[in-house]
């Protein structure tokens, strides 16, 4: 698979997860592709944290408002049904409970479900934006990214970067395979059958779980 | 009573050292008048608090690129790289904060409370420097309100009275920034009669409002 | 006068200290008579703390809207350039200051300006509804109400009953006279020329101040 | 996803013992139909959360007349000499709470905050048993945030997402407790298709709502 196969195939794989009547809100990059795969029939209610739920495609050209933006600032669209709403009443939707599931990508996450993705020391000082919010909020946290960046391992035993958010990552979505982090670390549930688990695990600082019953991961 | 004023009138508000907000997000809703406004007026030494630093030719970040800040208090500053180079040479002060923690002080400071506790920041450099509660169990930052001299606002339509309407994601911290400050001031599209508007739909109350400025984004 | 003058007599007093664009807010009964006064030409803001402001006159009959009701239940209207909005935003906009006025009947004052009017232990406890969040919030706190009740003496050095809020209040109008409460304690700052500042102070358990430029009260 | 019930479906979901959330003021905005079909159905041992205990003949004041609540929180219960009664002979434990300060602890409750911290109160029986904290010189009292099993709401029109908008005063803690429970039901006078309310001028967001049930009060 190339980059964007790769990315596809992560975007394909967390859009499985996804159920009618769900609220999810997609990160900027790799977690936005999610939004071009979900399930058919299913109302699924994307949320912009900048302040509205029901974001739509990306409007025609010449069409664009600058006035209906999503969080990474590009136009887009509001389907029937959606709302505006201002950051407080955003953010009560996002710290309360409400998103069912949050998909962010990660510079590393550990298998205590600890999470960094938002500086690194000396060098990137974005800021966290919404994304500490979502990450504690969200009933579900799902990282979604390649597995290894430039073959230097992502998923770890323990974060060095400064924590987005700690104890929150419930599933990790790469083009390897489909993690749960539980109690006892992360679980492998599912592997692309183009990777062994020897190649899996040789790609992780973690000490992966497996169990009895790994799956096929299929898109 | 009378809010309308020129945008002259109302950047004369502003002066050097004050604390201001500013609406917007990543420069939708942001009050682009007022801020060209303020940028030509080159006021000195202020505090910004505003979600972020938007572009540096769009919206608030023009203001960063000029130098008229001395302390920023965002969410997000990545945007903007000469935001990041006034940081790292020390040259201006950031403080980054969580964007729900942000709108949440800047409600707390409007509402009149002493801080509210969030879960957000638990566990991270957030953390430091602030108190901790444990409440049922559950650990908590108690955050504290924010306030400032002027809020510098943008909203679609406004009554006479200052009674604000928003079109799409334009909304933001404009909402929120209108009750937590000593003046405050809107940037609209148009200004209709009183009446006019439903008093269903208002969204911002227009007590808040001290000035309104006619002639917003598109 | 009679019960009826002197209810609009103090509801004129209090009235003159109304301003252009002043946000108010008007307790049940007495102060409530206050907006049969306003000054002329001058746009006042009545807040109803169950979610409006522009409150308007009762409508006329047959048209009362079950939806449009001020704090005490009574079905009022709605006056142009008026905004309905939630309890939460009602008591942002009590609570944070932007109540310019609120003016409330009482049970007991005193001179440090405590203010007892939601309970009589073991008799009444009809609860504190927004009373407690308008006396905090407010930026001046005017107390309308008689001098005494029947007789009982209601501007005390110490009130007995449970306190609505300790150190709010900032004047008291009653047939007798304005008083300011200052940290030196009660100033009798305007009198009504139908008493002398004997019967003022005999009818009044706290220690008045009377000052030189004491004033006549004219309405 | 479907949201529509009817009102026998959606009282079903109420059991003894739960902890009910009920919007309106005085009655005004009360959802008068699922409280008429809850009083027929006779649930016991409820924990009430309602501004007030409105009349009692009108609105939730009638629960209280039926003896339906083994405890009421609430701002103000004045107006229903029953709820008095049941309070002074120990029948019911009634729980009195400034009405900016319940506002809160609603809205804390649906936003996932651990507390607020108000003014209101300092200084009167309110303190007791809460904690009190001092910020910037000024004594605050941490107010805990509530929810409920279920949120029994009313708006004017609700579209088939469950997107509320209201109309005048009866918004009051219907849009808040629309946030703070496992379960929301609301009672609304018109149901519209998906897409006709203005994006711009719904108040409550249809996520917060699990059943939407025609026949409202007029």
């Amino acid at each position: 698979m190339d980059k964007n196969q790769i990315k596809a195939y992560i975007a394909k794989r967390v859009a499985q997860e996804l159920k009618d009547g769900d609220v999810v809100n997609l990160g900027i990059g790799l977690p936005t592709m999610v939004a071009n795969y979900l399930p058919e029939g299913a109302n699924i209610f994307l949320q912009s944290e900048n302040g509205f739920i029901g974001v739509g495609p990306v409007p025609l050209e010449g069409h664009e408002d600058m006035r209906v933006v999503n969080a990474g600032g590009q136009c887009v669209t509001i389907l029937p049904g959606g709302v505006f709403f201002d950051s407080a009443t955003s953010f009560g939707i996002i710290r309360g409970g409400h998103v069912d599931m949050t998909v962010l990508g990660a510079l590393q996450v550990d298998e205590k479900g600890n999470l960094a993705n938002w500086m690194i020391p000396g060098k990137m000082v974005p800021g966290m934006g919404g994304a500490m919010d979502l990450v504690t909020g969200a009933k579900k946290v799902v990282i979604a990214m390649e597995h290894t960046a430039k073959g230097a391992k992502k998923i770890l035993k323990e974060c060095t970067l400064p924590l987005t958010a700690a104890h929150q990552v419930d599933y990790i979505v790469t083009e390897m395979g489909f993690m749960e982090v539980t109690k006892e670390g992360i679980v492998l549930r599912e592997i692309n059958p183009e990777y062994s688990v020897k190649e899996v695990q040789e790609a992780t600082e973690a000490t992966l779980i497996i169990p009895e019953d790994l799956k096929e991961m299929t898109v | 009573m009378h809010k309308r004023v020129s945008i002259e009138e109302a950047i004369e508000k502003i002066e050097d050292g004050m604390t201001i907000m500013v609406g917007g997000f990543l420069g939708c809703g942001n009050p682009h008048r007022l801020i060209e406004a303020l940028a030509a007026k080159g006021t000195k030494d202020l505090t910004l608090i505003c979600n972020d630093t938007s572009f540096p030719e769009y919206g608030v970040g023009k203001l960063v690129v000029n130098k008229q800040f001395k302390k920023i208090i965002a969410s997000h500053v990545g945007t903007n790289p000469e935001t990041g180079r006034q940081m790292n040479e020390k040259e201006t002060e950031v403080v980054l904060v969580p964007q729900g923690t942000l709108a949440e002080q800047v409600r707390a400071g409007g509402a009149g409370l002493g801080g509210i506790l969030t879960p957000t920041g638990v566990g991270t450099v957030v953390e430091e420097g602030k108190e901790k509660l444990t409440v049922d169990g559950v650990e908590y930052l108690l955050e504290k309100p924010l306030r400032a001299d002027v809020a510098l606002i943008a909203a679609q339509k406004a009554d006479e009275y200052g009674n604000l309407v928003y079109f799409g994601a334009t909304r933001n911290f404009n909402n929120l920034m209108a009750t937590a400050a000593e003046t405050v001031i809107v940037e609209v599209e148009e200004v209709v009669k009183v009446g006019e508007l439903d008093p269903n739909e208002v969204v911002t109350p227009g007590i808040f409002v001290s000035h309104i400025v006619n002639g917003g984004e598109k």
